[in-house]
């Protein structure tokens, strides 16, 4: 059952590219059917899940390294498994309207299956492995979703700031949860949940801790990775309610709300998150007042959002949990119905310029509704749960025990800030002064309006009925996060205390900002980050910034010049060489004295003479004489020392190869001399160290006794067993003969190699 | 039974010498390259098998004892490793049939793979250390023929590089192997493992280990030895330069992870900071070289670089996890890089050029080529569940389990970096519309028949769904690899099958 | 090249270093000698002829095209490889004649193997140095 | 007599490798050549010298008789020597095409294959 809930999504994704090839006309129709499927499956677990007992699966994956592919569907889960499924219903309703029958709704369409399919595996997963399988894929496919108009540059630069950030966040995630794994001891989200204090015991708790949180840092948009999250708004307006306001940027809420039983409630959580929390809070808030782009607007409103449920999350009393999991709803409801809205008003007039807009509530009354009640939810008016929702915060932070009045004091600039934006976005556009640009009402297609105003009704129920909500959605949720005996009860009526008193003057503080916004506006910074070098400026300056050092070393490195890399391959195998020469204590003591005869000394004469006149010559000639020198030195050697095959093998061979020299070089240049004395004294003084080593290297293998050899062996046994006196031969050709094949067809390919050589250029191909 | 270690040897030759007996019938070679890569990739799986059944299988060629004789031997690393050798084999050789110049075929294009493949295998397969040296020959001068064919400046200016700095770790294996005799007195690996286990051998050993690594560090490409691989491998045609990329170096990285495993043990658990630190380097001196390239091919030669890095890091870590993370990891990275290669290999013969600037819309106009392209790209910057990401996990599990966390932190930025660099040739030649000057290439279809294309598509296709599937399944194959693990950590067995006696 | 003394003096040097390759094959099993330095010589006879008559002379002399005796010197290598694994033996497992032949003294795989060696390092010397002096 | 040839192997390693990092490709063949006698000499000398008795089985023998120069070492070097020179023949004949085809000897000219492509820099 939870295995086919999260697969379904993926098998959906392949199949709607095909569906939407063969019956384009149905497709559109087909595809929200599933989310809605989907949708009323959690709701028939809900009853079972809310009461306590969370439902598990659980397959082996990877016994080999003891990760296995686990589902765990508990209240939070079900929670985010119902946003992700609900709203995807509306989003796959809305899009085929909105993108007008594009040509590329089937490859989206994938991709949006794909996408919630993914967003189920994270919100249900109860193995840190399988979660953050799940987790990149949504990386993944928010890249392709942002950069679905990838004919953009803009697209294309998001999409990628998008999956560099939330990507290297990824990978600490990924360190984190190894680390968490094995200080915990296990993957299995089940088992880890009952250990959290031994975790949070262990000397790597802190690192882990760290690496968590810049996982769930980057996906949420907190500061400082905020920068991501209003350039992924080049995404198309369903795409951007989706992924970039309801569901896949609340996965870093989720995930430390997932992990608050076994990492939270230590100082370093405390501070670290809340302290984050209430920086992006304030910045996300600040920012989006001063914006003049409907969407933008609504993305930095999103960030705040996210940095008020992180703050929460780090305080993490009982209160706050509640206080998180009901701003979640609230908070995922408004924002679809909000950015669906302003994809609707921006398919009809064209614009998302709040300076542009104005009027539109005559003409398309239905969505201003739709528009209105977000508005309202998100300023927090009653009766919508927008309001219950900032009272239940507001109670959470005055009995918090950590500086209550600070605290409420964050969150009421926080909301107030809120109640302009929703003024601005929600409001605005319907009321006032009508746009001189043409509108397209006729564009309004019923699906463009309804599936908005869906989740705005569903904030009016939740918020006349909050029963309704709380008993198997948000209650639930905290009992997983928080502790089972929690109650949540909530109520649209509290009384006249504080938090009324805060919620008022919020309310009076945000109409004021909206009079005065202007004002604001210009004491802030006008980079886009709000900071003015700030975050994103850092990401600017490493996205360019890299591959300008790229270039550079790869220049510095790889420089193209065939004796520098010569240089450097001998020089660092002959250096390393040194050094262990060194370090195993030099040569031993005694090496016995050369005592040869006279023709000894001459043979080695004469291959020293003439490899250094190879050296010297500046004939061509000369050079091949004093290599044949060389070569036939070293056969008399052989001649010398017991080897008649090899010195007569040499022979032929040296002789064959100084015709082949002298075939070649008579078309080749004459010698030139292109170093300078300089470079010809280094590598003189490289080569020589070189040599010397090697020559180190053998005294010092030839100073050691003799051990007893294989070759014995071939010496007692070559006539008897393979009937042959001359034993180099017969090991050539029978104890050793795999090599000699091996050898041969050495040979065979090198002459065919020639041949190609030689003849290739008859055919043509000598181009420059 | 053990006759079986013969086959990845006789196949491959038998095959060449066919083709180089009908060197006037490049038609025939063509079936009979094609009936030699299936019988090969037969071979190996039937091997592997084996070896699961049987345990390490050993046999003397000419039927002399070991240490006397030369001993081929297949542990599930080698036998893996020839079965992989097969299957890319084989994929090469399909895609060959689309994409390979006439001219090539006829100065021994097919005959030239078949030594190549011979080469690999013996490498695989042999248990002695002068016969390691001789396959590796084999398989350089053949690697050396196919990448000078072509004639043009680009392939003369890139072989002359290979060439020569692959004769230098040639000379100095040479050497290596040569004062190892003279020290130890013997050359089967086994025997020489035993040896050195047993303390029987002393001598400069640290410094002969060196000779080794650096040898086989230039063949495998790490830092700072890796100058011939960036220089030459993209000059040489599609299907070269995959086979190339697929083996080469893993033969390189293979004969390390031998070498070192069985005989050089005390050597690299000494060296274990300095193999790290080479590790490290390798990956980010790698992927900062892709990203610096705007043609496909430089950014992909570049990559295998960094690969290469990661390899190493399992072999430092030294632990069962990371070791079968390597194993794991040569195999994703053979499937992985080869669809990409082989990917560009339609591109190019699609729009033209290879250049990210020249190139664009592919996405629109080729959206099968695009998800032949974009799924090893994402399993080689690391996406999970694709297969690098498994890959990549073990290492990086390792290195945190044994508090490498420098290495861990290395590893993990480099596949930011790698994910980067593959998101710009996705960007670039794939999002990005048609550049405006592009008319200079001929940007159509044309140029590729419909029986070509399905010829390059399917071997394509076949690595890239390799790469998928081992991802969602990963666990008989990192079963696999455990195991294989485990024997290189244990060499008894290795050393009992090769020399006798209860392991 | 075309001097009449090379010309005559190959003419008869030709048979004889010919019949002393094969002659250095043969007793290379038991004396210095064996495939490598025969093929070496009987591919530096027919060098020589080419020397003196041109390239063309030389080819027409060989018959054979060199490419295709390397593939044959190759094949016959391995079939003597081979031949042990008929008889359920490891390859390149020498396998002896029980009788001596005359002049050839003892038969086994091992000499059929040097043979194939012998025409390999003839047909690859001889392609070598034809292609060059072809340029 | 080890010792001696010690240091000989000592030279041609030293003049090989001068001449390979020579700008001048046609040198570079030439230090090839050296570090192959080097290479081969090399382990000729390591397996040890015995002056004059090459490993021959005399006629009315089983084994030769001792002392006896080791055949593997010979064996191995022989297999070397040949392998080295198809491979330095190929070597040898490509130096010549890249000469024809570059139209220089001059390796620092040879770079067109690693420069990086300069086409832009937009990311």
């Amino acid at each position: 059952m939870l295995l086919a809930l999260v697969m379904s999504g993926f098998l959906a994704a392949l199949a709607a590219p095909v569906l939407y090839h063969f019956v384009p006309g149905w497709a559109g129709r087909l595809c929200p059917l599933l989310p809605l499927a989907l949708f009323a499956c959690l709701l028939t677990v809900a009853g079972q899940v809310s009461a306590g007992t969370p439902l598990v699966f659980s397959l082996p994956w990877i016994p080999s390294l003891g990760v296995s592919f686990s589902l765990y569907l508990d209240g939070l889960g079900l929670l985010f498994a119902l946003l992700v499924t609900g709203i995807g219903f509306l989003v796959f309703l809305y899009t085929p309207a909105y993108l007008d029958d594009d040509p590329r709704l089937g490859r989206l369409s994938a991709w949006l299956f794909a996408f919630m399919g993914a967003m189920l595996g994270t919100v249900m997963a109860g193995n840190l492995m399988t979660m953050f399988v799940f987790w990149e894929l949504t990386g993944l496919c928010s890249y392709i979703l942002i950069g679905f108009d990838h004919e953009q540059e803009e697209s294309r630069r998001a999409a990628l700031q998008a999956l560099l950030v939330t990507g290297g966040g990824g990978l600490a995630l990924l360190a984190g949860f190894i680390l968490l794994g094995n200080i915990g001891g296990t993957m299995e989200l089940a088992e880890l949940l009952l250990r959290g204090d031994a975790v949070r015991a262990h000397p790597l708790y802190l690192p882990a801790l760290l690496l968590v949180l810049a996982g769930a840092f980057t996906k949420s948009a907190q500061f400082p990775f905020h920068f991501w999250l209003p350039s992924a708004m080049a995404a198309p307006t369903p795409i951007s309610a989706y992924l970039h306001s309801a569901t896949m940027v609340k996965l870093g809420v989720f995930l430390l709300a997932r992990l608050t039983p076994i990492l939270g409630g230590s100082e370093a959580w405390l501070w670290q998150v809340s302290g984050v929390g209430a920086v992006t809070m304030l910045t996300g808030a600040l920012l989006a007042v001063k914006e003049h782009d409907l969407k933008r607007i609504l993305a930095w409103s999103t960030v705040s959002s996210l940095g008020s449920m992180i703050l929460l999350l780090g305080i993490g009393t009982p209160g706050t949990v509640i206080a998180v999991m009901t701003f979640l709803l609230t908070h995922a409801l408004y924002k679809s119905s909000l950015f669906l809205t302003v994809g609707a008003i921006d398919h009809v007039a064209g614009s998302r310029d709040i300076r542009q807009l104005g009027g539109l509530a005559s003409g398309m009354p239905w969505l201003a509704v739709a528009g209105i009640l977000g508005a309202f939810s998100m300023a927090g008016l009653p009766p919508l749960l927008g309001f219950i929702s900032k009272e239940i915060v507001y109670s959470a932070t005055l009995q918090s025990n950590m500086l209550p009045q600070i605290l409420s004091g964050l969150f009421l600039a926080g909301n107030a800030l809120m109640v302009t934006v929703a003024v601005m976005a929600g409001v605005g556009p319907f009321f006032g002064r009508k746009p001189d640009t043409p509108l397209h009402p006729h564009g309004l297609s019923p699906l463009l309006w309804l599936s908005p105003l869906i989740p705005a009704l569903f904030g009016l129920l939740f918020g006349l009925f909050p029963g309704s909500a709380t008993s198997f959605l948000i209650e639930p949720a905290v009992r997983a996060v928080s502790s089972p005996s929690v109650n949540v009860s909530l109520a649209l009526w509290h009384g006249l205390n504080m938090e009324l008193l805060l919620s008022i003057i919020t309310l009076a503080l945000g109409l004021g900002v909206v009079l005065f916004r202007r004002r604001l506006i210009a004491l802030l910074p006008s980079s886009s980050d709000g900071f003015r070098y700030g975050p994103s400026g850092w990401y600017r300056l490493l996205l360019d910034g890299v591959p300008i050092v790229a270039r550079l070393q790869t220049r510095f490195v790889q420089d193209g010049r065939l004796r520098h890399y010569l240089m450097i391959s001998i020089g660092v195998a002959m250096g390393l060489m040194g050094l262990t020469f060194l370090q195993s204590g030099g040569l031993p003591g005694d090496l016995p004295f050369p005592t040869g005869y006279l023709h000894e000394w001459l043979t080695a004469g004469i291959i020293v003479a003439g490899a250094v006149t190879v050296t010297l010559t500046d004939s061509r000639l000369g050079a091949v004489a004093a290599l044949g020198t060389v070569g036939y030195g070293v056969s008399l050697v052989y001649i010398l020392y017991g080897a008649p095959d090899l010195a007569m093998t040499q022979f032929c061979i040296e002789t064959l190869s100084i015709v082949l020299f002298v075939l070649v070089l008579y078309r080749l240049p004459l010698f030139t001399l292109l170093s300078t004395p300089a470079v010809r004294l280094r590598d003189a003084a490289m080569a020589t160290a070189i040599g010397g080593l090697m020559m180190l290297l053998m005294l010092y293998v030839i100073s050691q006794p003799l051990v007893p050899h294989v070759s014995e062996f071939f010496l007692a046994n070559s006539l008897s067993l393979a009937h042959g006196r001359n034993v180099v031969n017969v090991i050539l050709v029978d104890f050793r003969a795999l090599d000699t094949l091996g050898e041969i067809t050495v040979l065979a390919v090198a002459a065919v190699g020639v041949f190609g050589l030689l003849k290739y250029r008859s055919a043509g191909g000598n181009e420059p | 039974m053990n006759h079986l270690l013969f086959l990845p040897l006789l196949i491959p030759l038998t095959t060449a010498i066919i083709c180089l007996a009908l060197w006037r019938r490049p038609d025939l070679q063509r079936i009979v390259s094609l009936i030699g890569a299936s019988a090969l990739m037969l071979a190996g799986w039937v091997l592997l098998t084996a070896v699961r059944q049987q345990g390490v299988l050993s046999v003397q060629a000419g039927a002399w004892a070991a240490p006397f004789g030369i001993t081929l031997v297949a542990d599930l690393l080698s036998a893996a490793m020839v079965c992989v050798t097969g299957v890319m084999g084989l994929a090469v050789a399909i895609y060959s049939l689309a994409d390979t110049e006439p001219e090539h075929e006829r100065l021994g294009y097919h005959p030239l793979m078949q030594v190549l493949l011979l080469g690999v295998c013996g490498s695989f397969l042999t248990g002695d250390i002068f016969n390691l040296y001789v396959w590796f020959e084999v398989m350089l001068i053949a690697s050396f023929v196919l990448l000078a064919m072509g004639g043009k400046r680009a392939n003369m200016e890139g072989a002359i590089k290979y060439v020569v700095l692959n004769l230098i770790a040639s000379s100095l294996f040479l050497a290596a192997v040569g004062i190892l005799y003279g020290v130890a007195g013997t050359l089967n690996m086994a025997d020489l493992a035993r040896l050195i286990r047993d303390a029987e051998v002393t001598g400069p050993l640290p410094v002969i280990a060196i000779l080794f690594f650096t040898a086989f560090g230039i063949k495998a490409a790490v830092f700072p030895l890796f100058f011939w691989l960036p220089a030459s491998y993209h000059t040489a045609p599609i299907a070269v330069t995959t086979i190339f990329s697929a083996l080469l170096t893993k033969v390189g990285v293979y004969a390390l992870i031998r070498i070192f495993t069985l005989i050089f043990i005390n050597e690299i658990v000494a060296w274990q900071p300095y193999i790290l630190t080479v590790a490290g380097l390798t990956m980010t001196v790698g992927v900062l070289g892709a990203i610096a390239q705007y043609e496909i091919r430089r950014l992909l030669s570049f990559h295998i670089v960094s690969q290469i890095g990661y390899l190493i890091m399992g072999l430092g870590l030294l632990t069962r996890l990371s070791l079968a993370g390597t194993i794991y990891f040569m195999i994703h990275v053979i499937a992985a890089k080869s669809a990409l290669f082989l990917a560009t290999g339609m591109v190019r013969r699609i729009a033209g050029t290879t250049e990210l600037k020249k190139l664009g819309g592919l996405y629109r106009t080729e959206p099968l080529v695009a998800v032949l392209f974009l799924l090893p790209a994402l399993s080689l910057a690391g996406i999970p569940p694709l297969s690098g990401f498994w890959a990549k996990l073990a290492l990086v599990w390792s290195g945190l389990e044994t508090g490498h966390y420098i290495t861990v932190a290395t590893a993990l930025l480099v596949s930011i970096l790698t994910l980067f660099s593959m998101t710009k040739i996705w960007s670039e030649a794939f999002w990005k519309a048609e550049p405006e000057g592009a008319g200079t290439a001929p940007f159509s279809t044309v140029t590729l028949p419909k029986g070509s294309f399905w010829l390059m598509a399917l071997p394509t296709g076949f690595l890239g769904l390799t790469t998928v599937i081992i991802g969602l399944f990963p666990e008989p194959l990192y079963a696999l690899c455990m195991e294989a693990a485990g024997q290189l950590l244990q060499p008894t067995a290795y050393i009992a099958a090769v020399l006798g006696g209860s392991p | 090249m075309s001097s009449v003394i090379l010309s005559t003096a190959i003419r008869l040097l030709l048979p004889l270093l010919l019949l002393f390759s094969v002659f250095l094959l043969l007793r290379g099993h038991n004396e210095p000698g064996g495939g490598f330095v025969g093929g070496l010589v009987a591919a530096a006879a027919i060098a020589l002829y080419a020397l003196a008559e041109g390239a063309g002379a030389a080819r027409r002399l060989l018959k054979l095209d060199p490419r295709s005796l390397i593939a044959f010197g190759l094949a016959l290598a391995l079939t003597s490889g081979m031949i042990p694994l008929l008889f359920g033996q490891p390859l390149l497992t020498g396998l002896w004649l029980p009788f001596p032949l005359p002049v050839l003294g003892h038969v086994g795989t091992p000499l059929l193997f040097d043979v194939g060696v012998y025409l390999l390092v003839a047909g690859m010397a001889l392609l070598i140095v034809l292609s060059l002096m072809e340029e | 007599m080890e010792s001696v040839f010690a240091v000989v192997v000592g030279v041609l390693y030293a003049t090989g490798i001068y001449l390979m990092v020579r700008r001048s490709i046609v040198k570079t063949i030439f230090g090839l050549a050296l570090l192959g006698n080097g290479a081969n000499l090399l382990i000729f000398t390591v397996g040890r010298l015995t002056a004059g008795r090459p490993p021959y089985i005399p006629a009315g023998e089983l084994a030769p008789l001792p002392p006896v120069a080791d055949p593997l070492p010979q064996a191995l070097i022989l297999t070397a020597i040949v392998i080295g020179f198809g491979v330095q023949a190929f070597a040898l004949v490509l130096i010549k095409r890249v000469y024809q085809t570059v139209g220089s000897d001059d390796v620092d000219k040879m770079t067109t294959t690693d420069t990086i492509a300069d086409t832009g820099r937009t990311p």
